[in-house]
């Protein structure tokens, strides 16, 4: 990329500041014609925010934004897209009670007079849908469709603008490895076509697949820029965090001890055709792999009492447990930290201290059931010192708390509880390098203290990295399972796509019930 | 119970929902068991809209008399009419002058009114000052009750047409109107208005409750006031609290219509329609069921046949 | 569509019942007869307005309980202006007709800029106009008296269609609006608007709709509605009482949206759903007072008690649904 | 707490101006009369009561409507049967208690198992109750005559302080339940999952609380308080008639708890500030009432004005101070 060249989108001293937090200060980016810019940085540190102001959804406080080098009024989603900037947002954000076209078109129906040219949407659809490797009928409702499905969508939505800039707010988090390649090769034909790109993640395996260049924020201010040649995993993780990290996470393998938890052909409502049998041992660290939709999110929340089993056999340290409702899988022993954070991991509105405390009110509560407002302020403290949680203080909603530290007090809740058995599902989606280390250290040191893990994990690095053995999920039944010793990328893969057809059988699945 | 078959229906619609119309239901019940007559009492509580739904309803019945008080009489007309196309057609307690009604059955509320101002000066001779308390001042009826009250205080001409508007006082030589509280049936704003007017007036002299359910509240009022007695009250209708306030010397006395006897007169009249005979109807097209007067030497007597009447 | 099949069948159910009971007790056309069921059209043509109207602020995840308050305000004001204090017909239909456009506009307005809850807003509302119109008629019922006769057409009109019967020109003036507003809903792209915010406000934001516009402009809608209706019930009755002109009126209207499809949550509701939630509403109300007249102060709890089974019902239907998905 | 100031400070400006307007247009003590006081005091104990019930309903996002409906059935039903039907008081008061509570249980389990809208199952629940009310009764008002004194001191009762002022007995009823309602909110781990699941329902059941059944336990207090409001009523007033008794009570509640910070999205709440929405609304009636008599008929448009301001001030203030933060 010449430097030379006129620069397609320019963003001059940005400043944005919400109650409570500075999100942007004098913040300037550049990104040009046909180049893929990665953009890093932890959570928290303004990158959603700094896209949302260049695709008109926010507006900043101060700064300008150029256009081909026209200043370009802000804070309007029309004017962005008549610029042919298209984002497409972290969280996903669609319609559920529309159509997958009208979604795609939502907002630029074509249309004479109102009137809205159904023929048009479908045609279209049909192409960027194809794009994107969906084949499902654009006329469907995209509440039927399966989050990664729905993802699939919103990229198809970007598309469908033919943008001139197209911004992805990590577009992989929700999506399997077969996915992102996908998207990662339509990326490289709009890179050919001249198209500029802006695509944050905290994977960095991908940026430094993909990048031609990194620009690195940090608290809301530029922490430096990396150019095609200088990106390395060491050289980005030092301008987000400002100290080494080590590349791969490499688990230091303990003893496991006698069995906590132990499943014998338990059927999920989700896949009540498939039973599921596994065993989990003190101080273990189990992963569970699979594609999106492999019924592994069910799985955890039918042993949680989410969506109580449909049958089969349930033993925590040997006492059995038949969780009809997450309480009871929480008196059993076990915790649960789930797949939606924000949604179902903690209460977003109540403070730090509400949301530790949450689990333990009522083992501790005095006289029945009144508050043991001491007990509280112990846990309180004693999780935020020990988990090094970064708050301002313990009153501090817990909606202002970065990704990983908003996935601490979730695990700080439970380890108030001293659980057997850890259940969590994709603990470190969407949460930064330095965070992420953080809370593979703690799934040690709950290893280690005991506990048996069972975790979920769409990214099989960090798979490869921390199981001391892997479960590999399709389709709502175990295709197979691999010792440390016999994993390998490849495996795991094969597995969850099917797996070979003896590894199926070994799981007992197929008992008709 | 089996409506039809051959049988004529009738049928005794009020204008709204009230203890009142009870009585008038009672009337109009043991009329229509004396006469073996298929009487239905509707009562609508949702005002003139539910009426006219009623009327048109009761027509698609096949009824073939109605008795009816209309909510608004000026701007009914058009509805009686085409009622009164359908099926016999009278009016009760409130008339309608301008419709095809055939008799009108009822009381002169401008006289009852005068009636009741007459019991307020009984109770306060050297004159004073004066609350009137009403459910609303929509229907004619309670527009003209109240009108007869404070014309028979000012003394002035006999004059149904006069309307003082609610709001503000009204100066008479000897007694003054303080104003005009109304409550909308509420019956718990119904007694927060008397206790208002004590604080504001503590030295109003005479309360008047003109609608059932207002001499009630104005003693429950004055009993918690503790001014039980020391202010006069004037009633309106046969409530039984308003009756043992007089028994017990607390209200000066009331007046009654007698809407028992409405709904008894009404059937009758119906049914002599009905059969063609047209002789029940005088000649001014109105049948008085006037008002009287009860005071503390009357009110056992007529305790006792309220009671018979309601078969208590 | 399915959201309709289900209120559909029970509508058809309660008229036929009502066809049977009505007819049969009494050997007669009587529910059947052109007279009743000219009567019967009309009502579901003046409630009917009311839900096609809060259906739409219902779609946008809102709701309205000013309605029966804007009934009120209109259908007092009008005869109150044009008898009462004599004004030229013309100028107070007029401000009949821009009055709620104002009034829908201020709710809109409230709702969006200052972000104040609909319930609240639309709640004041509800005891404002009721308290002014009380206020500038000092209680007085207003009417018609014998004028207006051709004004008044077009509440009590009818267009004769054979002996007997003939269409209620109410209903004329409901197949207009409704045909409007679903064309708006379905064919429109401020249609697809509405629904997309009533699902995902913030999907729509971001997509570059102005959303904040489209709510505005069903809380416009709807009281604009609500004012025609106010003015077709005072057309038809003739006479408004300012302390129960209305009265409850918002929730039959907000029932029958419900009844219809419409969730509260925003984001689903169809014309014929409402039409077909109100005529069941006033079949029900006809039954009772043909076949059940000694029981006509049970009514409220009769339609109660039918919006509750539907509900349920719908709610057990889509289950069922579901568990057959998961089945298969 | 901050949440409370504001609402506070209106009242107290409005006490003190229906206190300087009255007793100065009257040169006596009016508004501030001992009589006047205890007056209003027992108001606001009876409306309190309806407030703080549906306040722990809407904490849990949910609403209630039926309110009046229940208000009507207990107040009406207790002197109907005994009085009416001569049951011993005891078995009636027993059934006037336990009564609401499975309306409320019925509330709960249709909003918490079978999903449906709280709005639309209390707004069924407002009609059939007040519909059943009317049907058992005919339509026959109902009162105590001059039977029962002892027990109508609980409602019009007061506990003697100086002269020519006591407390009234129904405000310690009120504190009592302000009490006990308090300590469960900010004291108790119920109150925690109240407000918790209030915020996010999903995060507290993954956390392990029974969310369903702190929802029910929320509409089966709110229902049992509006039976012990309908029975002080009627207590109070010594009759009652099914048609109107306690009709829009509900939004008088609602109002109430809005007016003290409860927010209809659930999670906010506290019991002080409903209180003073409560009292600043009766205070406003007292206004209108010994101030400006001759507007009485515009009382519902005063409130209705107050309340909209009062929510819009609120929220200015908020953004205000969000300002500032973000200033800084
Ligand atoms: N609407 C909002 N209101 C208040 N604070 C906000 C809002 N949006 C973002 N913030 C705060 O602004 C800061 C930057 O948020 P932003 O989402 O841009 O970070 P990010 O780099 O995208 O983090 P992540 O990698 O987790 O997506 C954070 O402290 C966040 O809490
Ligand atoms: N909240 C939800 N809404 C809609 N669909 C969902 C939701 N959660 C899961 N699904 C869908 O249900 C199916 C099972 O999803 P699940 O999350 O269990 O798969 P998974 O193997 O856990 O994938 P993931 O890696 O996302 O956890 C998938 O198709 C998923 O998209
Ligand atoms: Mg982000
Ligand atoms: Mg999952």
């Amino acid at each position: 990329m010449a430097d030379n060249a006129q620069p397609r989108l320019v963003a001059n001293g940005i400043c944005k500041s919400f109650p409570g937090v500075r999100a942007l200060h004098e913040v300037n980016l550049r990104v040009f014609p046909g180049e893929i810019l990665a953009l890093l940085g932890e959570n928290g540190a303004g990158k959603s925010t700094l896209m949302k102001i260049l695709a008109g959804v926010q507006k900043p406080d101060a700064g300008t934004i150029e256009a081909e080098g026209v200043v370009i009024p802000v804070g309007s989603v029309q004017e962005a897209l008549r610029q042919g900037i298209a984002l497409i947002h972290q969280e996903l954000n669609l319609a559920t009670n529309l159509t997958v076209g009208a979604n795609i078109f939502l907002g630029r129906e074509p249309h004479r007079y109102g009137w809205i040219d159904e023929k048009a949407i479908a045609a279209e659809s049909r192409r960027v849908l194809d794009l994107v490797g969906l084949e499902i009928d654009p006329s469907r409702e995209v509440g039927d469709l399966t989050l990664g499905q729905m993802q699939l969508v919103e990229i198809a939505k970007a598309l469908s603008v033919n943008a001139r800039v197209l911004i992805l707010d990590e577009p992989t988090s929700s999506l399997s490895a077969r996915e992102t390649d996908r998207l990662f090769a339509v990326m490289g034909d709009l890179r050919e076509r001249g198209v500029s790109l802006i695509y944050i993640s905290h994977r960095l395996a991908e940026i430094q697949r993909m990048a031609d260049r990194v620009t690195v924020l940090r608290d809301g201010l530029n922490a430096g820029e990396l150019s095609r040649t200088e990106i390395s995993h060491d050289a980005m993780v030092r301008l987000m965090v400002g100290r080494d990290v080590s590349r791969v996470y490499q688990r230091t393998a303990g003893t496991p001890g006698a069995t906590v938890l132990e499943l014998k052909e338990v059927r999920t409502p989700a896949n009540p055709s498939q039973s599921v049998s596994l065993q989990v041992r003190a101080g273990e660290i189990v992963g569970l792999a699979g594609l999106i939709g492999a019924g592994r999110t069910e799985l955890l929340e039918a042993l949680f009492g989410v969506t109580p089993p449909l049958a089969g056999e349930i033993r925590v340290e040997g006492k059995p447990l038949q969780p009809q409702h997450p309480r009871d899988a929480v008196r059993g022993g076990l915790a649960l930290v789930p797949e939606d954070r924000k949604k179902q991991g903690v209460v977003l509105a109540e403070s730090v201290r509400r949301n530790l405390s949450l689990a333990s009110l009522e083992r501790d509560r005095l006289r029945g059931f009144l508050l043991n407002e001491a007990a509280e302020s112990e846990i309180t403290s004693r999780m935020i010192r020990e988990l090094r949680i970064k708050t301002p203080g313990e009153e501090q909603p817990v909606r202002f708390l970065s990704g990983g530290n908003q996935q601490k007090v979730v695990i700080g809740k439970w380890l108030a509880m001293s659980p057997r058995v850890f259940l969590l599902d994709e603990p470190t989606r969407g949460i930064d390098v330095g965070a992420k280390q953080e809370i593979y250290q703690l799934m040690e040191t709950l290893a280690a203290s005991g506990a048996g893990i069972l975790f979920v994990s769409s990214e099989l690095e960090e798979i490869l990295g921390l199981a001391d053995r892997v479960l590999v999920m399709h389709e709502g039944r175990l295709t197979g399972e691999l010792s440390r010793g016999e994993l390998s990328e490849e495996r795991i893969m094969t597995l969850a796509t099917g797996g070979p057809a003896g590894a199926s059988r070994a799981n007992g699945s197929d008992h008709q019930a | 119970q089996k409506s039809g078959g051959g049988a004529q229906q009738f049928a005794f619609v009020t204008n709204g929902v009230d203890p009142f119309w009870t009585l008038a239901e009672q009337g109009a019940k043991a009329a229509a068991a004396r006469e073996g007559m298929d009487v239905k009492v509707l009562m609508p509580a949702g005002g003139a809209v539910e009426q006219k739904s009623m009327l048109e309803d009761l027509l698609t019945r096949g009824t073939a008399g109605i008795a009816v008080s209309p909510i608004d009489a000026a701007n009914q007309v058009g509805l009686l009419n085409e009622v009164a196309e359908r099926a016999i057609l009278i009016t009760h307690d409130s008339d309608a002058p301008a419709s095809n009604r055939q008799v009108f059955i009822g009381v002169n509320n401008y006289d009852a009114g005068r009636m009741c101002g007459q019991l307020v000066k009984e109770a306060l001779p050297q004159g004073g000052a004066v609350m009137i308390f009403i459910g609303r001042l929509e229907q004619d009826n309670s527009r003209l009750r109240r009108q007869g009250v404070i014309d028979e205080l000012l003394d002035r001409s006999h004059d149904p047409s006069r309307f003082d508007p609610p709001g503000g006082e009204i100066k008479g030589d000897r007694y003054t109107i303080l104003g005009t509280l109304t409550d909308n049936f509420d019956r718990a704003l119904a007694k927060a208005n008397v206790e208002d007017t004590l604080s504001r007036f503590p030295d109003v002299g005479c309360l008047v409750g003109l609608f059932a359910y207002n001499p009630p509240a104005i003693l429950e009022a004055l009993e918690q006031a503790g001014k039980i007695g020391k202010v006069k009250v004037a009633a309106f209708d046969e409530a039984e609290r308003t009756l043992q306030g007089i028994r017990d010397g607390q209200v000066q006395g009331t007046v009654v219509q007698n809407p028992y006897m409405y709904g008894f007169r009404s059937v009758e009249v119906l049914k002599a329609l009905a059969a063609g005979d047209r002789s029940v109807i005088p000649a001014d097209k109105f049948i008085n069921v006037p008002a009287r007067q009860i005071r503390k030497d009357t009110v056992d007597e007529f305790w006792k046949d309220l009671k018979s009447k309601l078969g208590k | 569509m399915k959201r309709i099949i289900g209120i559909a069948v029970l509508l058809l159910v309660v008229y036929l019942a009502t066809w049977i009971m009505a007819d049969a007790f009494s050997g007669r056309a009587v529910f059947m007869s052109g007279y009743n069921q000219e009567n019967l059209l009309r009502r579901i043509a003046l409630y009917g307005i009311l839900g096609i109207g809060v259906s739409l602020v219902i779609i946008t995840g809102g709701i309205d309980l000013s309605l029966g308050s804007v009934v009120c305000l209109v259908g007092v004001g009008v005869p109150w202006l044009a008898v009462g204090q004599g004004w030229p017909m013309p100028v107070v239909l007029l401000l009949a007709l821009v009055l709620p456009l104002a009034i829908g506009l201020g709710h809109g307005l409230l709702v969006t800029r200052l972000r104040l809850q609909p319930f609240i807003v639309t709640l004041c509302g509800l005891l404002i106009y009721r308290g002014v119109t009380r206020g500038f008629t000092q209680d007085q019922t207003a009417g018609f008296g014998n004028g207006f006769k051709a004004l008044r057409w077009l509440a009590n009109g009818e267009i004769p269609l054979f002996s007997g019967f003939g269409i209620p020109v109410p209903l004329l003036i409901l197949g207009v609006v409704a045909a409007l507003v679903a064309v708006f809903l379905n064919r429109t792209i401020y249609g697809r608007y509405l629904l997309a915010l009533g699902n995902s406000e913030e999907a729509a934001r971001f997509s570059g709709i102005q959303t904040d516009r489209m709510v505005i402009v069903a809380y416009v809608i709807c009281s604009f509605l609500a004012g025609l209706a106010g003015l077709l019930f005072v057309l038809d009755v003739n006479l408004a009482q300012p302390v129960d002109f209305g009265n409850f009126y918002e929730l039959f209207a907000i029932a029958a949206a419900v009844l219809g499809g419409c969730s509260l949550r925003g984001g689903t509701g169809t014309v014929l759903g409402v039409l077909a939630g109100t005529a069941l509403i006033q079949v029900l109300r006809n039954m009772i007072n043909l076949v059940f007249p000694a029981y006509q102060n049970m009514e409220y709890a009769v339609i109660g008690l039918v919006i509750l089974a539907g509900v349920v019902a719908d709610e057990l239907a889509k289950r069922a649904v579901a568990r057959q998905k998961a089945g298969s």
